[in-house]
C-alpha cells in the first residue's frame, strides 16, 4: 500500500558506502563588498544528516541559498551529484533534486495544505492547457496520480486532519510540518532544512525530530540542516559543520565539534 | 441548514476532485443555469436583455479574465479595457477580411490577438512588481486607445473613426447587427460565457491555478519549489488577455453594435476592476456577483426615480450614480475586503454547520 | 533610408535650425513638467506616510479647482474663496481619514488602493453633482494672477512666455521649497518622514497616527489646489483634467514612489521629453497626440533596465 | 433451537463465497485512507482473504491454530480473521490497548502461533514479551511505517504474505479450488472465534463461540431490524469486543452490508459524519457526550437562533417520539415537527452523522432517560438491547414501537429467559457459547447441563413483557425487612440528575437505605453562579444548605419513582449525605474506568456510614487525600446528614403477574 516505503528485505546498506552527494570547494559570496561567506569547503555525503551550525549572522542561510542556486557565489565550485556548476537558475534546483524549507515559513498562505503540497509537484506535472481546461482525461489522470503521492506524504507526516485547511489558519508548528511536506513532495535527493524547529515547543520539536529521522531513514533522503537547538543537532546529525562570520571553523562528528575550543569560543562570544 | 453534507463520502479521487464535491452546490448551479437558460429568456423584456442580462454577462467575463491575472496570479492590471479593445478590433478585422468566416471562429481567434498583446505588455512583469507594474499596465491602456484612434486601417478608414458591426448569421440565424433579436444575442453570449467560465474554473483548480496562486502568495518560495516565474506570469497574462479580448469582442458585437476608440478608455478598465474586486479576487463566481451589483445598480438608480414619480434629469442621475458607486466600493472594502464571493462562502459555511453558530 | 533619415536625423537638424522654437517647446514642456512634479509630490507624500497609493490625488486637483471656481461663481469673493477651498480640502482630509483610512488600516495594499479609486469616483460624482459637469474657466484675474505675455527674441527668433505660466513655475518652486523645509525642519515633518520607515518610531515622537494622516492628506490637498489653479488657468476646469493625474504615474515610476527629489526630477524630465517627442516625432510621423502614452512607455522602458527606478536602491531578495 | 439457516452457508468463509457471488460488485469494506474511502467489493474481499489465507498456509498455519489479532479496526485485520477461519484456525482478537503483561497471558493461554497486528506499536509490544511466548512463531503487520530496520525473520507484512499467496495462486491453477474445498470442510458447529472477556476478577476467560452461535444470532438480528446489503456501519469499537465482532463481521457477512473503518480514533466524529451510517451502535457515554457537545456548541448561538432551537426541541420532546412510534399526532404538531425537522433536527442529525440512521442501539449500561428521549425525539430510532460475550450479544432487544428508556426489551428470537431465585437472569439461546477455553470449572459454573447460562445480572420482567436489568446479581442484597436492595439501580437513578455526579448506596442487611452523594461541580457550580452563591471549593459548595435542599428534592423525586415500581418500593432512600470530597481514582475510591469501588468506600468512610444509621445529624471526619502532584494531605469536615421523605408503594404485586 505504502509505496513510500521500500520493499522490506532492502535494508539501509547504501548509506554505508559514503558517496559524496554535494561538494563545495572554496565558495565565497559577497553582497556589494560585504562578505557573507568566505572561502568555505565542505561536503555532504549521500544518506547522511549534515548539520550546519553557527552563531547568528554566521552565513548559514546564505550557505543554503548558495547550495540551491538562489545566490550565485562569486568564487568557488559546487559539485552536486557529479555535476559541477557555479550559477544556476533557482527554479532549476528542484529538478536537480534539491528541495528546502525556510527559516520563516514560506508557504502559500491563500492555499490549502493539500494545494501547497501539490504545488511542490509543479515540476513533475506537464499536461498542457487544453487538457487542463477540460480537467478530464490526461489532465485529471495526472492530477490524481500526483494526489496519490501527496496523500502518502500527508499520511507520512500525519497531517490528514488539516488537509483542506488554508495554511494561513494553521498554528506555526503545523505550518512548519506542511512546509516539510511540500519539500518532500519534490522527492529531493538533498533536503535543506533552515531551522525546522525554530519557535516550536518541546513536544513539537520531538515530533519534528522524529519526522526528520523518518525521512532520512525511510526515504533515504540526504538532509542538510540548520538548527540552533544544540540538543537536537547532537541527536540528529551524523556530521556537523560550524560557521562563524562566514568562515568554517570546525567540521566533524557532533561530539568532536562539541569539544572544539574554537566553536566554544564562537558561541560564548555571541549573546543570544 | 440546506447544506447537509453528511453521507456524501468519496470513494475515489475522481469524485473527491469533482467540480462540485458537495451535492448541494451542483444543485444550486443547476437552478441558476435553469434560470439563465430557460426562465429569463421566457420572461425577460427586450430592455432587460439589453440593459441588464447581456451587459452583466459580458462584464462578468471581462472581470473573470482580469481576475485570472490579478486575483489568481497577483499581477495588478489597470489596462483591461485596452485588451478588450484589441479583442474587439481583431474580431472586426477578421470578419471584414474574411467575410465567410464563422463568427464563432472569428471570436475564438480574436482572443489570440489580445493574448499576444497581453503577453507583450506582460513581459515587464518579470522585472517590475506591485504598483510599478500596475502603472506599467496603464501604458498599454493609453497606448492601445491611441492606436485605435490613429491607425485608420483598424476601422477600415471609416469617416466616423468607429467600427460598426454588420449583420452576420450563425447557421442561418441572425446573431449580430441591428436585426438580431436580443434573445438570440443573449443566448449566444450566455453560451460563450458558460463555456469560458467552466474552462476557467477547471484551469484555476488544476496545476496552472496552483502555479499562479503560488506566485501570487510568495513568488520567491514559488521559484524555489521549481515554478518558472516567467512561464507562470506570462501564461497568466495570456489566458487573462484571451478571455478579456473575447469579452471585448462580445461587448461590441453582441451588445453595443458599434464602438469608438474611447469606449475602451480607462473608465471601462476601472469598472472591470471594480467588478473583480467587489466580486472577490481569486474567485470565479465572484465576477458574476460583482457584475450583477455594478451593472444592475445604475439601472435601478435610473429606473427608481420614475417609479417613485420623481423627475430628475439624467445628468444629475449619473452624478449621483458615480457617488453611490464610489461610496459602495469603499463600504464594501471596509465590510468585506475579500468581496461578495467571500461573503457567499461565509453564508455557505454557515449553512453547512447550521445549527451550530461556528 | 530616407525614412530613417527623417526619423533619426532630421528632427535634430530642425532643432538646430530653429533654436527659438526649440526653446519655446522646452518651456512648454517645463511648465507641464512642473505640474506633473507637483501632483507626483502629493502621491509621494501620502505614500511615504501611509503606504497608500493614492489614486485620488489627480481628482483632488480637479475637485479643489472646481470648488474654488464654484464658490466664486456663487458670489464668494476670491480672497475668501481660497481659504474656504482650503477649508474644504481640510474637511476632505479629515473625512478620508475617518471614513476610509481608519477602518481599512492593516488591509493589503491593493485594498487601500481600490478604496482611493472609490474616493475618486465619489469625488467626481460629488463635484459634478454640486458644481455641474460643464467646463469652467479658472478665475485667473480675480486671483490677481497676471495674464500678459513676455516676448523674447533669442537667436533672432521669437519666444513667447505667458505670465501665468511663469507664475505657475514660481509658485511651484516656492511650494516645493516650503514643503522641503517643513519636512526637514519641523518635528511634524520629521515624523511624517519617519513614518515611511517605521510606524513605532514615528509614534514615539508623540503625534498620533491619525493626526499625521490628516495633515498629510491636507498638505496633498493644498498642493492639489495650487496645481488646480495653475492648470485650470491654462486649460479650464473640468473633470477632463483628470488625465493629467495619470501623467503623474509614470513620473512616480521613474522617480520612485518614495522619493521627493525623484518626483521633481522625474516630473520635469517627463514634461520636457514628452513635449519634444510630440513636436518633433509624434506629430510628423504618428499623427500626434502621443502625449497620452509617451511618458508611460518611456517609464516602462527605463524600468526594464532599472527595476528600482531612477532613484531607488537595489533590492536584495532574502528568504 | 432453530435450524441452522442454509442460504449463504454456515461459516464465514462459506458466506464470503456466497457474498462474492451474489453481491460481488457491492462494497464490503471501506477504509478512510489517503484522503478518500478506499473501497473493496465483496469480490475484492474474497480475493484479499484468499491471498492472505494461502500466504498464512505457506507460513505454516494449519487447522486448529489460534491466531491473535491485535489493533484498531482495519480491513486487513478483519480479513485475517476469515483467512484463518478458512484454514480451520481460530482467530483470537485482543484489545489493542491492553498492556504487555495481559497480552502475554492471553497469547500464552490461547496458545497463539501467529499474531496479526496493526502497526509498529503492537509489534513492539509483542516483541517485548516474545521471550515469554512459547507458541508464537510469526508476526504479521499491516502498517510498515517504522519497521524498516526490524529483523524480518519472524516478521512479515500482511501485504507481503498476500503476495506469497498470490504467487502460489498464479503458479498453480488448482490451488484456488483446493483452498475453497478445504474451507468448506469447516462446519457450523466448529469454533469460529475466541473472545477473551476482561473479567472484573481473576484472569480473562476465553469465550469460544461457534459459527452457529454467531451466524444464527446475526441472521436473527438482521431479520429483527430488517437489515440488508445496503446498510453502512462504522467499525470503531474494539475488535476484541463481542459487539464489534457481531456488528462488523457476523451481521455484516450475513446481510452483505458494508463496514467502514475510520481513518483513526481521533477522526471518528468526522468520519461518521461523512459515512452517515444506517446502523449504529454506541455505549450510553457516547450518546451522552454527543448531546453535551451539541448543547455546548449551541450556547454560543445568537439569541434568536437559540430561542428557535429551544422551541423546536420542546416540540420534538412533545411529539417527536410519538411520531417515530407511528402514533396519532395532530396535524398542527406534525406541521411544527416538519418545520423543526427542516430547521433543527435534520441539520443536527447531519452534524452528528445520523442522517441515514435506520436503527441505532445502545447497551452495556443504563442510559439517562432524558438522553434516550432526546435522540428518539429527533427521529433517530435509538433502541436498547441486552447481551454479553457468552450469548453472542443478543439476549433481549426492543422491538420497533415498544421502546422504554428503562428496559432492555423482550427476549430475542429463539432465546428463552428465566429469572432465578436470587433475581439473576438466566438464558438459553442458539448464541450461547460452547465453553470457556481450557477452563472447565468456569464453564460448568456458568452454563448448566440444560444449556442455561447465568448472566450475573439481576433483573425483573415488567408487566409489558420487557426485561429490566437492575444490578449485578452479586451486589443485590436485602434489607432487614426482606425488601430487595439493588444499589446500582438506585445510584443510576440518582446519577441521571445532572447535579449528581456519583452516588453510593448502602442497605444490605440494614434497616433502611442510605446514600453518599457527590455533586457535579460543573453543573452545581453553574447553578450556584446563577443564584449568587459564592464558594471557594468543592467542600464548601457541597456543605451549602441550599445545595442540600436541591439534592434532597432529587432524592425525594427518586423515592416517588421507586414507590411506583414493582419490587423497588421497599428500598426507598431514608437518609443521605453529600460527601465532603470528590470520589477520586487517585484515592482508590473509583476504578480507573470511573466505577465506584463499593467495599473500599465502605471501609474508608465507616464513621460516616455509622452516622447514617445512628440517627445523628452531623458528623466530623478527617479524610486523607492525595493531591495531583503526589503529595498526601488530609481534609476535615463537618458533614450534615439529612432524612428524606418516603412514599407508600402504589404498585405492589405487579411482579408476580408479569413473571408468569
Amino acid at each position: 500500500m505504502n509505496v513510500l516505503v521500500s520493499p522490506e528485505d532492502k535494508t539501509g546498506t547504501q548509506r554505508k558506502e559514503r558517496e559524496v552527494l554535494l561538494d563545495l570547494e572554496n565558495v565565497s559570496l559577497s553582497f556589494g563588498g560585504v562578505k557573507a561567506i568566505t572561502n568555505i569547503s565542505f561536503d555532504i555525503q549521500r544518506g547522511e544528516i549534515r548539520a550546519i551550525i553557527g552563531p547568528n549572522g554566521a552565513g548559514k542561510t546564505s550557505m543554503l541559498n548558495v547550495i540551491n542556486g538562489f545566490y550565485q557565489p562569486q568564487q568557488g565550485r559546487i559539485t552536486f551529484n557529479g555535476k559541477t556548476r557555479r550559477a544556476m537558475k533557482p527554479h532549476l534546483a528542484v529538478s536537480q533534486g534539491i528541495a528546502r524549507t525556510f527559516q520563516n515559513v514560506a508557504l502559500f498562505k491563500g492555499m490549502s495544505t493539500l494545494d501547497n503540497i501539490m504545488a511542490g509537484r509543479a515540476t513533475r506535472m506537464h499536461r498542457n492547457m487544453f487538457w487542463q481546461i477540460l480537467y478530464y482525461g490526461p489532465a485529471r489522470a495526472e492530477e490524481i496520480e500526483h494526489r496519490k503521492k501527496v496523500e502518502e506524504i500527508i499520511d507520512f507526516l500525519e497531517i490528514q486532519h488539516i488537509r483542506r485547511t488554508p495554511v494561513g489558519k494553521l498554528p506555526y508548528g503545523l505550518q512548519k510540518r506542511v512546509e516539510l511536506a511540500r519539500a518532500l513532495a519534490m522527492e529531493p535527493e538533498l533536503l535543506l532544512l533552515d531551522e525546522p524547529m525554530a519557535g516550536m515547543n518541546l513536544e513539537e520539536k520531538e515530533d519534528m525530530s522524529r519526522f526528520i529521522l523518518d525521512v532520512n531513514d525511510q526515504l533515504g533522503t540526504t538532509i542538510a540542516l540548520i538548527e540552533h537547538d544544540m540538543g537536537v543537532v547532537m541527536d540528529l546529525s551524523d556530521r556537523v559543520v560550524v560557521l562563524d562570520y562566514g568562515r568554517k571553523i570546525a567540521d566533524g562528528a557532533p561530539e568532536e565539534v562539541q569539544n572544539n575550543q574554537e566553536v566554544i569560543d564562537a558561541y560564548l562570544g555571541v549573546s543570544h | 441548514m440546506l447544506y447537509r453534507t453528511s453521507g456524501q463520502f468519496k470513494t475515489t479521487y475522481e469524485s473527491d476532485q469533482a467540480l462540485f464535491p458537495v451535492k448541494q452546490d451542483a444543485l444550486l448551479l443547476g437552478v441558476i443555469l435553469l434560470a439563465a437558460y430557460v426562465v429569463f429568456p421566457l420572461t425577460a423584456s427586450e430592455f432587460t436583455f439589453k440593459a441588464l442580462l447581456v451587459p452583466v454577462l459580458i462584464y462578468s467575463l471581462a472581470a473573470m479574465g482580469l481576475n485570472i491575472l490579478t486575483g489568481y496570479a497577483g499581477q495588478l492590471s489597470l489596462g483591461t479595457a485596452g485588451f478588450m479593445g484589441v479583442g474587439a478590433y481583431a474580431c472586426y478585422k477578421l470578419t471584414t477580411i474574411f467575410p465567410e468566416m464563422n463568427v464563432v471562429v472569428a471570436l475564438a481567434l480574436s482572443g489570440f490577438f489580445s493574448a499576444a498583446v497581453g503577453v507583450a505588455f506582460g513581459l515587464p512583469s518579470l522585472r517590475i512588481k506591485g504598483f510599478y507594474l500596475a502603472i506599467a499596465t496603464l501604458a498599454s491602456q493609453f497606448f492601445l486607445v491611441w492606436l485605435f484612434e490613429k491607425w485608420a486601417w483598424l476601422y477600415n478608414y471609416n469617416a466616423s473613426g468607429a467600427i460598426e458591426v454588420r449583420t452576420m448569421e450563425f447557421f442561418g440565424i441572425v446573431i449580430t447587427g441591428p436585426t438580431a433579436t436580443p434573445v438570440t444575442q443573449y443566448y449566444f453570449v450566455l453560451a460563450v460565457v458558460t463555456i469560458i467560465a467552466f474552462a476557467m474554473i477547471n484551469l484555476t483548480r488544476g496545476r496552472y491555478g496552483r502555479m499562479w496562486k503560488a506566485v501570487r502568495d510568495m513568488d520567491i518560495a514559488a521559484e524555489l519549489v521549481g515554478i518558472n516565474l516567467m512561464r507562470a506570469k506570462l501564461t497568466a497574462f495570456a489566458v487573462s488577455s484571451y478571455v478579456v479580448g473575447i469579452a471585448g469582442a462580445l461587448l461590441v458585437f453582441f451588445w453595443k453594435g458599434a464602438a469608438e476608440p474611447n469606449l475602451f478608455d480607462i473608465p471601462l478598465s476601472f469598472q472591470i476592476l471594480f467588478i473583480a474586486i467587489i466580486g472577490g479576487l481569486g474567485s470565479i463566481i465572484g465576477n458574476f456577483l460583482g457584475a450583477i451589483l455594478l451593472v444592475a445598480l445604475p439601472v435601478i438608480l435610473n429606473v427608481l426615480p420614475d417609479t417613485l414619480g420623481l423627475t430628475i434629469n439624467s445628468a444629475t442621475m449619473e452624478h449621483v450614480n458615480d457617488m453611490i458607486v464610489g461610496a459602495l466600493i469603499i463600504t464594501f472594502l471596509i465590510v468585506e475586503p475579500h468581496g461578495l464571493a467571500r461573503f457567499w462562502a461565509l453564508i455557505r459555511e454557515k449553512l453547512i454547520i447550521w445549527p451550530y453558530p461556528h | 533610408m530616407e525614412t530613417l533619415y527623417n526619423i533619426l536625423i532630421d528632427p535634430f537638424v530642425q532643432m538646430y535650425e530653429a533654436p527659438d522654437f526649440l526653446m519655446q517647446v522646452l518651456w512648454e514642456g517645463l511648465v507641464s513638467g512642473v505640474l506633473y512634479a507637483l501632483i507626483a509630490l502629493g502621491f509621494v507624500l501620502i505614500f511615504k506616510s501611509s503606504r497608500i497609493f493614492n489614486f485620488a490625488q489627480g481628482i483632488m486637483v480637479v475637485f479643489a479647482a472646481l470648488t474654488l471656481v464654484g464658490l466664486h461663481e456663487n458670489g464668494v469673493p476670491a480672497w475668501l474663496a481660497v481659504p474656504l477651498t482650503l477649508g474644504v480640502m481640510y474637511v476632505l482630509a479629515v473625512g478620508i481619514e475617518r471614513v476610509v483610512l481608519r477602518p481599512l488600516v492593516g488591509q493589503p495594499d491593493i485594498i487601500l488602493f481600490m478604496a482611493t479609486i472609490g474616493v475618486t469616483l465619489f469625488l467626481i460624482g460629488f463635484g459634478e453633482f454640486v458644481f455641474g459637469g460643464e467646463n469652467k474657466v479658472m478665475i485667473t484675474e480675480a486671483l490677481g494672477i497676471p495674464t500678459g505675455a513676455l516676448e523674447f527674441n533669442p537667436f533672432g527668433g521669437f519666444v513667447l512666455i505667458e505670465e501665468k505660466d511663469l507664475t505657475a513655475v514660481v509658485m511651484a518652486v516656492l511650494l516645493v521649497f516650503a514643503l522641503i523645509t517643513f519636512l526637514n525642519y519641523s518635528s511634524m515633518g520629521r515624523a511624517i518622514r519617519a513614518l515611511g520607515d517605521d510606524h513605532q518610531a514615528a509614534l514615539s515622537v508623540g503625534i498620533s497616527l491619525s493626526t499625521i494622516w490628516v495633515i498629510v492628506w491636507f498638505i496633498a490637498g493644498v498642493i492639489a489646489l495650487a496645481t488646480g489653479i495653475v492648470w485650470g488657468a491654462r486649460a479650464g476646469v473640468s473633470f477632463a483634467l483628470e488625465v493629467i493625474a495619470y501623467k503623474a504615474l509614470p513620473v512616480l515610476m521613474l522617480g520612485g514612489l518614495e522619493s521627493v527629489s525623484g518626483a521633481i526630477v522625474g516630473g520635469l524630465a517627463i514634461g520636457i521629453l514628452e513635449k519634444l517627442f510630440e513636436i518633433y516625432w509624434g506629430q510628423p510621423f504618428l499623427g500626434g497626440n502621443t502625449e497620452t502614452w509617451f511618458a508611460f512607455i518611456l517609464a516602462l522602458i527605463v524600468l526594464l533596465f532599472r527595476p528600482q527606478g531612477l532613484f531607488g536602491e537595489r533590492i536584495i531578495e532574502r528568504v | 433451537m432453530a435450524e441452522p439457516p442454509v442460504t449463504g452457508g454456515d461459516t464465514f468463509p462459506k458466506i464470503l463465497f456466497h457474498n462474492a457471488r451474489v453481491y460481488g460488485q457491492r462494497p464490503a469494506v471501506r477504509e478512510k485512507e489517503f484522503g478518500i474511502w478506499q473501497t473493496w467489493t465483496w469480490a475484492d474481499v474474497l480475493e484479499e482473504v484468499r491471498a492472505l489465507s494461502l500466504g498464512l498456509k505457506q507460513l505454516g498455519c494449519v487447522a486448529g491454530d489460534k491466531v491473535a489479532v491485535i489493533g484498531a479496526n482495519r480491513p486487513q485485520l478483519y480479513w485475517s480473521m476469515v483467512a484463518v477461519q478458512a484454514l480451520g484456525g481460530v482467530p483470537v482478537p485482543l484489545y489493542a490497548d491492553s498492556i504487555a503483561d495481559e497480552m502475554a497471558y492471553v497469547l500464552n493461554h490461547a496458545e497463539a502461533r501467529f499474531a496479526v497486528v496493526e502497526d509498529q506499536e503492537q509489534v513492539d509490544k509483542v516483541l517485548e514479551i516474545s521471550g515469554e511466548l512459547n507458541q508464537l512463531q510469526h508476526i504479521l503487520y499491516d502498517d510498515p511505517k517504522g519497521l524498516r530496520d526490524y529483523d524480518k525473520k519472524r516478521l512479515s507484512s500482511i501485504a507481503h504474505v498476500q503476495e506469497i499467496g498470490r504467487q502460489i495462486l498464479a503458479s498453480d491453477p488448482t490451488v484456488a479450488q483446493a483452498w475453497k474445498q478445504d474451507a468448506e470442510q469447516v462446519e457450523g458447529g466448529d469454533v469460529a472465534v475466541m473472545l477473551y472477556t476482561s473479567g472484573t476478577t481473576g484472569r480473562p476467560k476465553g469465550v469460544m463461540l461457534t459459527y452457529d452461535n454467531l451466524v444464527i444470532s446475526a441472521r436473527n438480528a438482521n431479520d429483527f431490524d430488517h437489515l440488508n446489503e445496503t446498510e453502512d456501519v462504522l467499525a470503531y469499537l474494539p475488535m476484541a469486543w463481542v459487539g464489534d465482532h457481531v456488528f462488523s463481521l457476523a451481521q455484516a457477512y450475513c446481510a452483505g452490508y458494508c463496514v467502514n473503518c475510520p481513518e483513526s480514533l481521533e477522526t471518528v466524529l468526522t468520519d461518521r459524519k461523512e459515512i452517515a451510517p444506517t446502523y449504529f451502535f454506541a455505549p450510553p457515554r457516547v450518546f451522552e457526550g454527543l448531546l453535551t457537545h451539541v448543547m455546548v456548541r449551541m450556547e454560543d448561538a445568537s439569541k434568536t437562533k437559540k430561542k428557535m432551537f429551544d422551541y423546536f426541541l420542546r416540540v420534538a420532546d412533545r411529539v417527536g417520539e410519538r411520531i417515530l412510534n407511528g402514533e396519532k399526532v395532530s396535524l398542527k404538531d406534525r406541521l411544527l415537527y416538519a418545520i423543526g425537522e427542516f430547521c433543527v433536527f435534520g441539520p443536527l442529525k447531519n452534524q452528528m452523522g445520523f442522517s441515514r440512521i435506520k436503527v441505532a442501539y445502545t447497551a452495556g449500561e443504563a442510559i439517562g432517560p432524558e438522553i434516550f428521549r432526546f435522540y428518539r425525539s429527533m427521529g433517530i430510532n435509538l433502541k436498547q438491547l441486552y447481551g454479553q460475550t457468552e450469548s453472542a450479544v443478543y439476549i433481549t432487544s426492543q422491538p420497533d414501537g415498544e421502546i422504554y428508556p428503562d428496559t432492555v426489551g423482550r427476549p430475542f428470537k429463539d432465546v428463552e429467559i428465566k429469572i432465578a431465585e436470587n433475581g439473576e437472569v438466566l438464558y438459553r439461546s442458539p448464541g450461547s457459547f460452547k465453553a470457556y477455553f481450557k477452563n472447565e470449572e468456569a464453564t460448568t459454573s456458568t452454563k448448566d447441563a440444560e444449556g442455561w447460562v447465568k448472566t450475573g445480572d439481576a433483573g425483573i420482567f415488567l408487566e409489558n413483557g420487557h426485561l429490566k436489568i437492575i444490578d449485578r446479581a452479586k451486589d443485590v442484597g436485602k434489607l432487614t425487612d426482606g425488601a430487595m436492595f439493588a444499589p446500582k439501580y438506585l445510584e443510576n437513578k440518582l446519577k441521571f440528575f445532572p447535579n449528581i455526579k456519583e452516588a453510593v448506596a448502602f442497605g444490605h442487611e440494614k434497616d433502611f437505605v442510605a446514600v453518599f452523594i457527590n455533586i457535579d461541580l460543573i453543573a452545581v457550580g453553574n447553578w450556584a453562579e446563577r443564584n449568587n452563591i459564592s464558594y471557594a471549593s468543592y467542600q464548601e459548595l457541597a456543605a451549602n444548605p441550599r445545595v442540600y435542599e436541591m439534592i434532597q428534592s432529587h432524592v425525594e423525586q427518586v423515592n416517588r419513582d421507586l414507590a411506583q415500581e414493582p419490587m423497588m418500593s421497599g428500598s426507598q432512600i431514608s437518609r443521605f449525605l453529600v460527601l465532603h470530597k470528590e470520589l477520586d481514582p487517585d484515592d482508590g475510591e473509583l476504578t480507573r474506568t470511573q466505577k465506584v469501588r463499593r467495599s473500599f468506600i465502605a471501609e474508608r468512610y465507616a464513621p460516616l456510614i455509622e452516622a447514617l444509621y445512628d440517627g445523628s445529624t452531623h458528623k466530623h471526619v478527617v479524610t486523607q487525600v492525595s493531591f495531583e502532584d503526589g503529595r498526601i494531605g488530609s481534609i476535615e469536615a463537618d458533614v450534615e446528614i439529612r432524612d428524606v421523605q418516603t412514599f407508600p408503594a402504589t404498585h405492589a404485586g405487579a411482579y408476580q403477574e408479569a413473571a408468569e
